[in-house]
């Protein structure tokens, strides 16, 4: 179980958190062209490497934060950075995709 | 200039001696007799050719996405000069890490068009490829625990029978003849009210699939190269650095065995189609999450049928070696790491006793992960890109595996006819720019 | 008419067995949830920290919320004494927590078994408060010792009530003296 | 009990006490103490299983965990390991892959085609013709191995508990035991997990001055306070050290999960014995040193009574003296470090007859002793991220580098006396202790709740060990002939030769192709004899070839351990006991029981359209929002504007995500000038709180906003029909309930039945007259009764969802999450006039603003639905088709018979060709048959003016 250093907690298991993705900046809503527009919703980086992602520390002390993650070896950066922005609509949750 | 290369392959086709020449001893009940009285062996199921210079397209990936795709280029279409690059061996990925479940009983007409091509062809894919993939039609059994399930399930059977396929709805007692195991009793925390029934549903041997195709594709004259990583794709003339992104032309690939030239590169990887597809300089919706699953010790076979619960995220079956093979959901955080975890196994075994309580005596001996291209639809990337001659077959999440014939040959068709084909065609990326996603999301999500 | 009679959520309590940790209801205490900016300090007391005042126990149970636990009247006697700035809200939350206490020297062991926080003194010292799943519910932990007996108050969703009492009895079982 | 010996030093039997027991419904005597195999042995049984694929009879192997021949059914309980489960009185043991019995194994003949049945088989037969392999598939099942599941098994009392020990040591042996040691008396809290039953290791079949050192330091480390589990295993270690231990030593319980968050990690898993490969050694009789050794020392059980022993190292020698010394006649030792090596052994089916030689001289026996070497089982390390690599001077694969927290010891990392095992494994607890004094020291400053620790934080330890010399040993894994490789999956030499040849020549292809080190021991005993003679086969050395994964678990571990006590959270309201005093008939929705009736729905909805009915709406998600800008934030949320919301008033919002998808809707009532309260369907309530969260903390922090959920501070009760409020008048006194002065769409705060702060709303989801009260959730249950009570005389009657679920359908509303789905914009919804452009933000703005544009395609629209024939239902996701076609066009996405309309009625998403009302449209029944139904003019079928509501 990998430890996510939450900004007010300290280290917590990733299960008492909810991960929100990616992180991204939300086009202004007035101006943004639709292709910005699902460029923000839809598209990703996915890099294998350092990743800036949004938790929500969703059984701890319930904020929002932003971290940079290696996707290969599950290494931190510190340090994390509270109330950061997020990229995915619907907070994340319906990511659960199915099985086989 | 996909159509040029048609031209030049229909010297070679379908009765060319290319599959003569290289064709493997058949495999039949009489051979493997006749050899065992020889005491003799096998020769090799595919060669160990040489990375050539230049081939007519260049297949990313040695799993059944790429394997398939190759083979119905050369059977196809003709087109056998062909090299399939795989950066470990073939079948690592995916291929081989799947729970082997295969099924079409999808929501949308769409995907069930699709997937049950993809039936049709592993039903006869022992035949076809000379080689036994032990296609177990089992039957598939989608448990519903609450009404909304009921409902999503009904709404699956009635779009399946629309497109003839075998699919209904069933309660609890008919489920309890099927699989005897399954705990139907109305008071329990997540009780069965119904099952999605789908008879032609099953498993299949996944690595023999992986074989059936390399070695009927071998056979053909497609180059396999194993340990051979895709380090590069060189495109010309597009917007971004290196004369990648949309607008541009591919080359080539460069790999850790050297350059290859090739007119069409196809991404059929998954697990690192993001990665690929950045070498061409085109970004994907795909996060790529790993997707475990586990296996139990061995006990004579009780469990007839695939079992599946969208609700307690599981979704079990007993090979005929009589162990028990779980798979859940993906994992609740994107990485490339496949080391996996105990809380998988924990959640697992908690909501297999659900179903099951009577195997809380059996013992899990193994788990592992593979990786999940997950896109924000639940269905594929398939088809061109803004990159001339870049082709993706990614994005296929939890469900690759059922659909790799399907794939492997409607991508083949699409290199060769250098179009679209209509089974594919509510799959191209373009889709997200448009705004019309795919409407498997909402059985997907109870789906596996 | 009947006069109105404060129910709790855990409706059948269990004996608890010789030796092991006591579990009991403390859902009546009055709890008043105050919120103020991240980072501020209107009563004095840090995130993850709790302090007895006036009878009342604050406790910082998140970066913008303190939880105020007491008997009638001492709550709304401190807030009536306590002076806010106009970004300070206080809601009553009386009844949408359940409030239990685990009371005894091996409730640390008895909390670990439905708990993945560390509840050793030097992690988790009296006056500490952590939130976490216990038994898979969302709960906020406060050690308040009590005469240097360890004691852990446990707030969770009224709902949860019977379920989570039912959850922690179990877990203190094993630790009766009889086994 | 002919095998039985006299008294041994070392014996862990207690011959005190007998044990009754069976073995295939015959019945045998055995010892406390004893494993079930050393009893059976004892008892002179040879042959414990037939194997999987050739059925040839198998005795004792290893006779220790990992022995892959000795695994039984006991009771209900599958796979057991015979040779390392205590027998318990009246055990009833029974052989698991034989039929009809042990003795007379019909499918042996299997092993007379053995040539045949070579690796991979499968794959080349029974192609075709192709309808038949469905038949071969049920005959090959019923060759699977393993025992039996009881489908009455009970569930059975598991446990997990969490743990957050400093410093974890895998194995007991001297290495480990003296780590655990070292660790505790720096102040560390050990936990010592050990697979066996005894602490000791080796040392426990060894000689008495063996054993008296592992009894001094087990009683040390006892004494130093560390936790010792036994019959206990190190099943995995995961990130950052989260450690997986299976403990079978645990009172109470069948087996329990430890998940240990420990600081650092000290492996010492030892080494287990490998079996020689040769012709027949796979045989009964043919047994590993390390058999022979603990079956003499520790049960007193005779192995045989003719010996050949190969030894390529002091254990095998140790095993040559125990023989001797117990009477065991032993015929040869072939000594491998002079060269010597056996070629092959016969004998009978079930015994062990002779051994060939390499010079081809034969020797009668009826037990071979092999000691060939040994594998390290560095499952931990792989799983900590180490690839071991191999040294073919010491013919064994030793660790490369592993991460700070986790420290190998003993054999694993070397050979040496047992002085300089112990002295290596407390130099590697004393490493541990400082490496987890400094995770501790880190923790402490980071955990905000914790003691803050004294001075500055200690650096990572380097580490100075003074290491294990690694004695040489003779590579030795093949003989002349071929034999049995993996025992539980019967794959042999061969296999993995022909298996090469034909092209699956990479470790993980051979490994699939043939399954060698895929059954229950999953590579302990074989995954180096596969490399071995793979590379031997590809003429390459054993590094090249390298290893394949090891995964978790390392030992198997039970489903029941892995789910421990079931803990799914259920969420009832404060009526729960009233409704089940009252013939509810609950419905699970999500963690919630709630009524869905109670005895008769049509009634409820009867009795709520002509006098007056109650429901229990508690789950509703309720959130508090305080603050000066909360208009703001309801302004971004949902798609409708909320500036200028007066006090006292309530209004309906629809909420999208970013991508124009209808997410939740519900009613927002503002009680006070900074002070709203916001309602969310109930099953969307967590989902939405967090959505709000997200919204104020990432994208406005700057705004002033507290966000408090307090659905289950109130008991919600809903009071509908046209006598509702004359029924709540009478509870209700500081409150006008009157038509003029509490409209349609307001909130009132005020005293039901001597409760004060309840709130009021004049809304409804039934199409009635009707008050949604929100009572203090300490009182509900009184305020529920009084309304029972009071209202007799009104006809006052509970309804549960079912019937709201009609009366909602006969009045038009959707429900978000079933007329709607996962791609319904919210203009499908038919509420376009709620959808407001001109907003500069909301979520989904953009995505709403392109799909009411010119470039977008049409989307469905959600519709009232009338079947033609009054009596029948179409069911829910029945597909609407154009007619004389399969062309879906549409479904039904709610149906019920209304009992007020007496006709059915439904919902439904069409597409907007089909939309207009007076539409006829094809609706395919599940039956297969067709029927017709009318597009209504409005949502509702019901009261569509709304005068009942606003009455």
């Amino acid at each position: 179980m990998l430890l996510v250093p939450c900004p007010h907690c300290g280290p917590r298991n990733s299960a008492d958190m909810s991960y929100q993705g990616e992180a991204s900046s939300r086009p202004d809503p007035s101006s943004a062209t639709p292709a910005q527009w699902r460029d923000y919703l839809y598209m990703e980086h996915n890099p294998a490497g350092w990743l800036k992602e949004n938790w929500y520390c969703s059984s701890g002390c319930r904020r929002f934060f932003s971290v940079e993650r290696h996707t290969v070896t599950s290494e931190f950066r510190e340090p994390p950075l509270p109330g950061s922005k997020t990229a995915e609509p619907g907070a994340g949750t319906d990511r659960q995709g199915g099985g086989s | 200039m996909t159509k040029q290369v048609i031209e030049l392959s229909e010297k070679s086709a379908k009765l060319s001696p290319v599959f003569r020449r290289n064709q493997a001893p058949r495999y039949s009940a009489a051979a493997l007799l006749w050899r065992g009285v020889r005491n003799d062996s096998w020769p090799r199921v595919w060669r160990e050719p040489q990375l050539k210079k230049s081939y007519d397209a260049v297949v990313v990936g040695g799993g059944v996405h790429g394997l398939a795709t190759a083979y119905y280029l050369a059977a196809n279409h003709g087109i056998t000069d062909v090299a399939v690059l795989d950066k470990a061996y073939l079948g690592s990925g995916g291929s081989g890490r799947n729970t082997a479940i295969v099924r079409s009983n999808y929501l949308t007409p769409e995907g069930v068009a699709f997937y049950d091509r993809s039936l049709d062809l592993y039903n006869t894919m022992s035949a076809d490829l000379n080689l036994n993939v032990m296609f177990s039609e089992r039957g598939h059994l989608t448990l519903a625990h609450t009404d909304s399930a009921v409902r999503t399930m009904r709404w699956r059977a009635e779009v399946n029978k629309l497109q003839g396929i075998d699919s209904t709805v069933i309660g609890p007692d008919e489920i309890s003849k099927i699989a005897p195991s399954l705990d139907t009793s109305p008071n329990t925390r997540y009780p069965i009210l119904a099952a999605l029934y789908h008879p032609p549903g099953g498993t299949i041997r996944h690595d023999a699939v992986v074989w059936a195709y390399a070695r009927a594709a071998d056979a053909y004259g497609v180059d396999m190269h194993q340990k051979t990583e895709v380090q590069d794709i060189v495109c010309e003339g597009g917007d971004g650095p290196d004369g990648k992104g949309p607008g541009a032309k591919v080359t080539g690939v460069r790999t850790s065995k050297g350059d290859v030239s090739a007119p069409v590169v196809i991404n059929c990887t998954a697990g690192w189609a993001s990665l690929i597809a950045a070498m061409a300089g085109i970004q994907l919706p795909i996060t790529t999450h790993p997707l475990q699953a586990a296996v139990t010790e061995p006990v004579k076979v009780f469990l007839p049928t695939v079992v599946v619960s969208g609700s307690l995220h599981v979704y079990v079956s007993q090979t005929d070696r009589g162990e028990l093979v779980f798979g859940a959901s993906v994992d609740p955080f994107a990485t490339y790491d496949m080391r996996g975890t105990l809380d998988f196994t924990e959640e697992l075994a908690g909501h297999v006793l659900e179903l099951m309580p009577a195997v809380s005596q059996m013992r899990l001996q193994r788990q592992w992960a593979g990786l999940c291209d997950i896109t924000p639809d639940y269905s594929p990337v398939m088809g061109f890109t803004p990159v001339e001659g870049f082709l993706c077959d990614v994005g296929w999440g939890t469900y690759g595996f059922k659909a790799g014939p399907v794939s492997g040959e409607q991508m083949a068709k699409c290199v060769a006819d250098g179009a679209t084909p209509d089974l594919i065609s509510p799959f191209a990326l373009s889709r997200f720019n448009d705004g019309v996603l795919v409407g498997e999301k909402g059985a997907a999500a109870v789906g596996h | 008419m009947a006069e109105p009679e404060f129910r709790s959520s855990v409706t059948t309590l269990a004996a608890t067995p010789a030796g092991a940790p006591a579990l009991t209801d403390e859902s009546p205490l009055t709890k008043v949830s105050v919120r103020a900016r991240v980072g501020a300090s209107p009563l004095g007391v840090d995130f993850t920290r709790a302090a007895r005042r006036d009878g009342v126990l604050i406790c910082g149970i998140r970066p913008d919320e303190w939880l105020l636990l007491g008997g009638e009247g001492e709550v709304e006697a401190l807030l009536a004494a306590a002076e806010f700035d106009a970004s300070v809200n206080r809601i009553d939350i009386t009844h949408s927590r359940l409030c239990l206490r685990l009371t005894g020297v091996r409730s640390a062991s008895a909390l670990e078994k439905v708990c993945s926080l560390d509840f050793g003194d030097m992690m988790f010292p009296d006056g500490a408060t952590g939130s976490a799943s216990v038994a898979k519910v969302s709960s906020d932990l406060v050690r308040d010792d009590i005469a240097g007996e360890p004691s852990y108050l446990l707030l969770a969703d009224r709902s949860f009530g019977q379920y989570l009492y039912d959850a922690i009895h179990d877990a203190t079982t094993e630790f009766a003296d009889s086994l | 009990m002919i095998r039985r010996l006299e008294p041994q030093s070392g014996e862990v039997i207690d011959r005190e006490t007998p044990l009754k027991f069976t073995w295939n419904s015959k019945k045998y005597v055995g010892y406390a103490g004893d494993t079930i195999a050393s009893a059976l042995l004892a008892n002179n049984q040879q042959v414990f299983s037939r194997s999987m694929k050739y059925h040839r009879p198998r005795g004792v192997l290893t006779a220790d965990y990992w022995d892959p021949n000795t695994t039984v059914q006991v009771g209900t309980e599958p796979n057991v390991r015979g040779a390392h489960r205590l027998l318990e009185a009246d055990m009833k043991v029974s052989a698991q892959n034989a039929w009809p019995s042990l003795d007379l194994d019909v499918k042996a003949a299997n092993g007379l085609f053995g040539r045949f049945l070579t690796a991979g088989f499968y794959y080349k037969t029974f192609i075709k013709p192709q309808r038949l392999w469905p038949l071969y598939e049920k005959v090959l099942a019923r060759f699977a191995p393993g025992g039996v599941v009881d489908l009455n098994t009970p569930h059975g009392y598991h446990d997990k508990r969490y743990a957050h020990p400093d410093v974890v040591v895998a194995g007991g042996g001297p290495a480990g035991l003296a780590a655990a040691i070292s660790a505790a008396k720096a102040g560390m809290s050990v936990m010592l997990v050990e697979q066996n039953h005894h602490l000791g290791g080796h040392l426990r079949w060894g000689t008495d001055q063996d054993r008296e050192t592992a009894d001094d330091l087990e009683a040390a480390a006892r004494d130093a306070g560390v936790e010792i589990l036994t019959d206990s295993a190190v099943t995995g270690r995961y990130d950052d050290n989260w450690i997986a231990i299976s403990q079978r030593d645990h009172p109470g319980v069948v087996e329990r999960l430890i998940k240990a968050r420990a600081k650092t990690l000290v492996v010492a898993a030892g080494l287990v014995e490998r079996p020689y490969v040769f012709s027949g050694n796979d045989l009964p009789g043919v047994m590993l040193s390390g058999a022979v050794r603990r079956l003499i020392n520790m049960y007193a059980v005779r192995p045989g009574n003719h010996a050949v022993v190969l030894t390529a190292n002091a254990e095998g020698d140790a095993a040559v003296a125990d023989l001797e010394r117990v009477g065991v006649e032993v015929a040869r030792v072939v000594d491998a470090r002079a060269g010597e090596t056996i070629s092959k052994a016969t004998g009978s089916s079930k015994q062990l007859g002779s051994v060939t030689l390499a010079d081809g001289s034969t020797v009668k026996a009826d037990l071979l002793v092999t000691a060939a070497g040994w594998t390290a089982p560095t499952s931990l390390l792989n799983m900590s991220g180490d690839r071991p690599s191999y040294d073919p001077a010491a013919a064994r694969f030793f660790p490369t580098a592993l991460p700070d927290n986790v420290i190998a010891t003993g054999g694993l990392v070397g050979d040496g006396s047992l002085d300089e095992l112990i002295a290596h494994g407390i130099s590697s607890g004393e490493l541990a202790a400082q490496r987890a004094a400094a995770v501790k020291h880190r923790l402490r400053s980071t955990v905000t709740r914790a003691q803050n620790p004294k001075g500055p934080e200690p650096p990572v330890q380097q580490d100075r060990r003074i290491g294990l010399s690694r004695a040489p040993h003779p590579e030795l894994y093949r003989s002349d002939t071929h034999g049995m490789v993996d025992f539980s999956e019967d794959v042999s030499s061969k296999d993995l030769v022909n298996a090469a040849a034909e092209g699956f020549d990479s470790v993980e292809l051979v490994k699939r192709f043939t399954t060698a080190t895929m059954g229950p021991s999953q590579g302990k005993l074989e995954t180096v004899n596969t490399v071995a003679v793979l590379a031997e086969a590809r003429g390459e050395t054993i590094e090249e070839v390298g290893t394949t994964v090891w995964r978790p678990p390392y030992a198997p571990i039970s489903l029941g351990a892995l789910a421990g006590r079931v803990f799914e959270p259920v969420r009832v309201s404060s009526l729960h006991e009233w409704h089940t005093a009252n013939n509810m008939t609950p419905i699970l929705a999500g963690q919630w029981i709630r009524p869905e009736h109670y005895g008769d729905p049509g009634a409820e909805v009867a009795n709520v359209r002509t006098n007056v009915g109650i429901i229990d709406v508690t789950p509703l998600g309720k959130l508090d929002l305080r603050g000066p800008d909360v208009p703001k934030l309801l302004n971004l949320l949902y798609t409708n504007k909320w500036s200028k919301l007066p006090i006292g008033r309530v209004r309906y919002g629809m909420m999208c995500a970013e991508d124009g998808v209808v997410l939740d809707d519900g009613v927002t009532g503002r009680l006070g000038e900074d002070h709203y309260l916001m309602t969310t369907t109930s099953s969307g309530a967590g989902q939405i709180w967090q959505w709000v969260e997200m919204w104020l903390q990432t994208e406005h922090p700057d705004w002033e906003v507290h966000v408090t959920p307090v659905t289950t501070g109130f008991t919600s009760i809903n009071i509908a029909g046209p006598k509702s409020r004359e029924l709540l008048m009478r509870l209700v006194d500081d409150v006008d309930l009157s038509a003029e002065a509490f409209e349609y769409m307001n909130v009132r705060t005020g005293t039901i039945a001597g409760v004060p702060d309840c709130f009021m709303w004049r809304i409804g989801f039934t199409g009635e007259l009707s008050f949604e009260v929100h009572v203090p959730a300490g009182f509900g249950l009184h305020v529920w009764e009084q309304l029972i009570e009071r209202g007799a005389d009104l006809g006052v009657g509970p309804f549960g969802l079912e019937a709201q679920r009609i009366m909602r359908l006969e009045k038009g509303h959707f429900i978000v999450g079933q007329d709607t789905d996962g791609l319904t914009k919210a203009p499908t919804t038919g509420l376009r006039a709620l959808i407001k452009l001109d907003k500069d933000d909301f979520a989904g703005k953009p995505e709403l603003e392109w799909a009411l544009g010119p470039e977008a395609p049409e989307l469905p629209v959600l519709v009232a639905i009338t079947p033609t024939d009054p009596r029948l239902v179409p069911d829910e996701a029945c597909q609407i088709l154009r007619e004389g076609t399969t062309e879906i066009v549409g479904r039904i996405t709610s149906s019920r018979f209304s009992p007020s309309l007496q006709r059915s009625i439904c919902l439904g998403q069409v597409t907007p060709e089909f939309a207009a009302a007076g539409t006829m449209l094809t609706v395919r029944l599940c039956d297969g048959s067709d029927t017709t139904a009318r597009v209504m003019e409005h949502h509702a079928h019901f009261d569509p003016e709304g005068v009942r509501l606003r009455g």
